[in-house]
């Protein structure tokens, strides 16, 4: 079982009005590849699911495919908040959806264990639960305790970036794990780009590291700093650099167009060349 | 700042946050501050915390501030890896703490990370409600710090309720996740005013309560008889701090402008080189 | 039994078993025949599958028939480590596949392992129900097979409904985990009869209706026309089984009393030398 | 901090009524050093939840230790039935509830989330749902599917025995990890003995093999050969020839009294001995 695919047969595989997870967590360990090559297509309409969004909801937002945002956060870590995620916010260019970082995990958990729900505590006393349309509130059926039932999220498409993967779709996350499991267990169809792909034989050497099983991943992409400009543990940290431009051409309309004919619309061999190309990333990047 | 000699406000400011910290719980290392006070604790004050390097995972090395949340420590020193599933299992078991930055936090302890105005229609979209919801609704000792105590963050009433404070957000959630401390730049403030409302708990040396409260949105609580004085840092606690962040990351948070950037620029730079000096690759890769 | 020459019954049963298995899901190595078949089917009928070395772990490694559930295979060979977790989450995302042996079956295909005679005052405690019905509930296909074919064992009506069959049990779960297929030391047989009950798909070489009908407690759905023979075991087939199994531990199942007893007892000293012979330490501890 | 402790501590840390959780499955990884030094105590009204029961729970039932068991299997695998959890199933000489694997492991989950419940639909269409008390069928809030409620399973204690541990509490576990974190996470106090303790930074480089936080233990006991007569792969295989033995013995009265004297009411030293000694059993089940 060979399940190799380009990137570009990656994006044909998602429709418009596709509902997408998207794994990492903000600056660290996007799929960013997939997600620029989803960026520059002409796909509409896509629901976005993330735990913690970073660049990756910021660009699709950005280029104008994105319908829908599920979230518990979006935002640059450090370097500050989300432009276009913002403006989106502010000017109500898309539907956004406030959840939390266990919600959304419990919510794929519920897709996963194919229950409608899962029940918690959490966003009780807060305005979250006034804002979230899904969530409701419900009482145990044992002891009349006021609960949150969080509903089943069901992406149709995960995508995840690891630092490898065998052909199989087998995946090996050496950093913190983020969501990715959870996303990948929960899609209908997860594609996973990698760093590296290795022999079945090389993958099974790390053990519990192993973390996406190929059970759950339809397709993988091999594509070197396919993270790139968010980090990839332990090969590379986060391009503060590349962000900074980001947020800087995010700040005009001219500035943005220059960045997406630079960053966005051309591929990824064209992408790394555009930062000088790989020499030039690991003498900056590479730990 | 009007301060004694011999140590600065983040010093203080990490300390007083430090001496928060008690018993065998993860502590999670998201900002500057928040890493630097768990490390500060562990190394006097409650040698018992297992403290991570990342907010997720990375459990019992030494936390090193950096601009990309210490992901790159998991791998370079070694540190227990963690599960997402894990950090919210130990939320809910009451095993974790956190130093929570808000954008806003009331008289009850509400705080706010999501929006200044109306969800709505928001003035300013800021990041989303993150894990915040998870810690107010079940962390027995929920802890707030807050760099620039002013009328805009410290207010009479947040504009969203990320996290559950005192008061109605309590309706169903008992004590579970209701707030214990806010340390400021000002003084540290604890909830235990009427019904649960922010009272001054001591006053950082030279700050005066008629300072404090001109900068706060709403009358403060002041415990009968003197106001105490917040036990400044020891040589000690300073030269702990000095020497875990010689890249002086945590200045960052107390900075604006293009004086923040060109300070994180430096750092920036920098960063590499001094994770490769201090943690030489002993992980997973050096085994 | 009446068999064509040049096969055993146990190598028919398990190719039979192994025939069913297709597409890429885990398949669990509880019994020496699940794990066989699961090993014939990826060697030859379904290369995609993701075989265990035991009931919850060691995917992807070739599977030993042993006295105490592959458990060290783990270990001693590699083979990716799965959790409790996976397996559940598998099973409630269809991606796993167990062959069940019962103690009793009946007309709809409900199973016990629980206990003979009423639960609350049984004559025979069994085991307790375990995982069968998660499988039962969540799986499109489940699988069982039986050793006895007898009054006993495929009755009319099961006294303990460990695992939910056709019929009634189907009110709150529709499709989904209905019964597929029964193979015996007689036949095959599946679900599609009348209202979903039993029906003889095909019989072993040599066995008659007539034979099977007086082994069964209910009168057994019969195709019209030829009732076709199972096909048997290729050479190919059977020499597969007999180089996985040595130690003939699938033959364990097919005896009782003294007899089995004493080829316990030579399989359990055989064993332990069996295991280093064949599967050098490589794994965990070989790195 | 130190958590060791005697064997005798452990037992005395839990009080008659208790309980009492304990991990592993079957004949794999059962803490039974720990489990022969309760048995062999004055503890009484023990409740035992276990997943997959083995040993454990029969010898608990054998010495008249318990009161109720929640239990979704107990039997000895291969060599068939629990014999006194058969007898006292057939005499009803303790209370017994039958959930299943998945449902055992929700209702700890819904204990370490905090949660009154977890939704399932596993169990509809079965007569487990029947005889189970605990368990309540409920609607789903959103689509009024019908679903099960599992309560939550809280237990006080945990007994868990793992490969190894360090003096802090952190455990590590190299075979299937079997419910042993969910037990952990949930109980009260986890009291986990070991094969070896290393020390902690040893212990780190185990990487994601270090299963239990030592957040969650509260005692931890260096046992060599601290599962047996059950296996503790990778370090030694299950003793088959012991459990023969301990199955004959609990035929008649006499020959239990004689177990007893000889393996029960033993301490680990004068029990290794009776085996003829470390040397013994290592040639007869290391790997």
């Amino acid at each position: 079982m060979d399940k190799r695919m380009s990137i570009d047969e990656v994006v044909e595989a998602i429709p418009s009005g596709a509902t997408v997870a998207i794994g990492g967590s903000s600056i660290s360990r996007k799929p960013m590849a997939l997600v620029r090559a989803l960026a520059r297509s002409d796909k509409r309409d896509l629901t976005v699911i993330v735990d913690v969004g970073g660049p990756d909801v910021d660009l699709l937002l950005g280029t104008g495919r994105v319908r829908r945002v599920i979230y518990a956060f979006v935002g640059f870590e450090v370097l500050g908040l989300a432009p276009h995620f913002r403006r989106a916010r502010q000017q109500n260019l898309a539907e956004f959806e406030e959840w939390t970082e266990y919600t959304v995990m419990a919510g794929l958990d519920a897709t996963i264990k194919r229950v409608p729900f899962m029940p918690t505590h959490a966003t009780l006393g807060t305005d979250v639960l006034k804002v979230n349309r899904s969530f409701k509130e419900m009482q145990d059926p044992f002891g009349g305790e006021t609960l949150v039932a969080v509903p089943a999220l069901a992406p149709d498409v995960a995508l995840i970036h690891v630092n490898y993967a065998d052909v199989q779709g087998n995946g090996v996350i050496l950093g913190d794990g983020h969501v990715d499991v959870l996303c990948a267990k929960a899609a209908q169809a997860t594609y996973m780009s990698c760093e590296r792909i290795l022999s079945s034989a090389e993958l099974q050497r790390f053990g519990r590291d192993v973390q996406i099983l190929r059970v759950y991943s339809k397709g993988v992409v091999e594509i070197p700093w396919g993270a790139h400009p968010t980090g990839c543990a332990p090969d590379y940290r986060t391009d503060l650099r590349h962000l900074e431009d980001y947020l800087k051409a995010a700040q005009s309309e001219e500035g943005w167009r220059r960045y997406e004919s630079e960053f966005v619309d051309v591929d990824h061999r064209q992408y790394l060349a555009n930062h000088g190309g790989p020499e030039e990333l690991v003498s900056r990047l590479k730990v | 700042m009007p301060l004694a000699p011999g140590f600065n406000i983040d010093e203080v400011v990490i300390t007083a946050m430090a001496r928060q910290l008690h018993g065998e719980v993860l502590v999670s290392s998201v900002t500057a501050f928040g890493s630097l006070a768990a490390h500060l604790a562990k190394r006097r004050y409650a040698p018992d915390l297992a403290v991570l390097s990342t907010p997720e995972s990375g459990m019992d090395v030494t936390p090193m501030p950096t601009l990309t949340l210490g992901q790159f420590l998991t791998d370079v020193q070694q540190g227990i890896p963690l599960t997402m599933e894990d950090i919210f299992d130990a939320i809910f078991r009451d095993r974790f703490r956190i130093w929570i930055n808000p954008s806003q936090i009331d008289q009850w302890g509400n705080t706010n990370i999501t929006c200044i105005g109306d969800w709505y229609h928001p003035k300013v979209a800021l990041v989303g409600a993150r894990g915040i919801p998870e810690d107010t609704s079940h962390l027995s000792e929920t802890f707030y710090y807050l760099l620039n105590h002013s009328l805009r963050s410290v207010v009479a009433q947040v504009d969203f309720r990320s996290g559950a404070g005192n008061g109605e957000s309590r309706a169903f959630l008992g004590r579970f996740g209701a707030p214990t401390v806010l340390v400021t730049d000002l003084g540290v403030f604890s909830f235990d005013g009427p019904e649960g409302r922010m009272a001054v708990r001591s006053l950082h040396p030279g700050v005066t309560l008629e300072e404090v409260q001109e900068r706060t949105g709403f009358p403060l609580a002041v415990p009968s008889g003197k106001i105490p004085e917040t036990d400044p840092p020891s040589p000690e606690d300073i030269r702990i701090i000095r020497e875990a962040d010689p890249l002086e990351v945590r200045k960052l948070e107390l900075m604006s402008g293009p004086e923040a950037a060109e300070k994180f620029v430096a750092i920036y730079e920098r960063e590499r080189q001094t994770f490769h000096a201090t943690y030489p690759r002993v992980g997973k890769w050096g085994r």
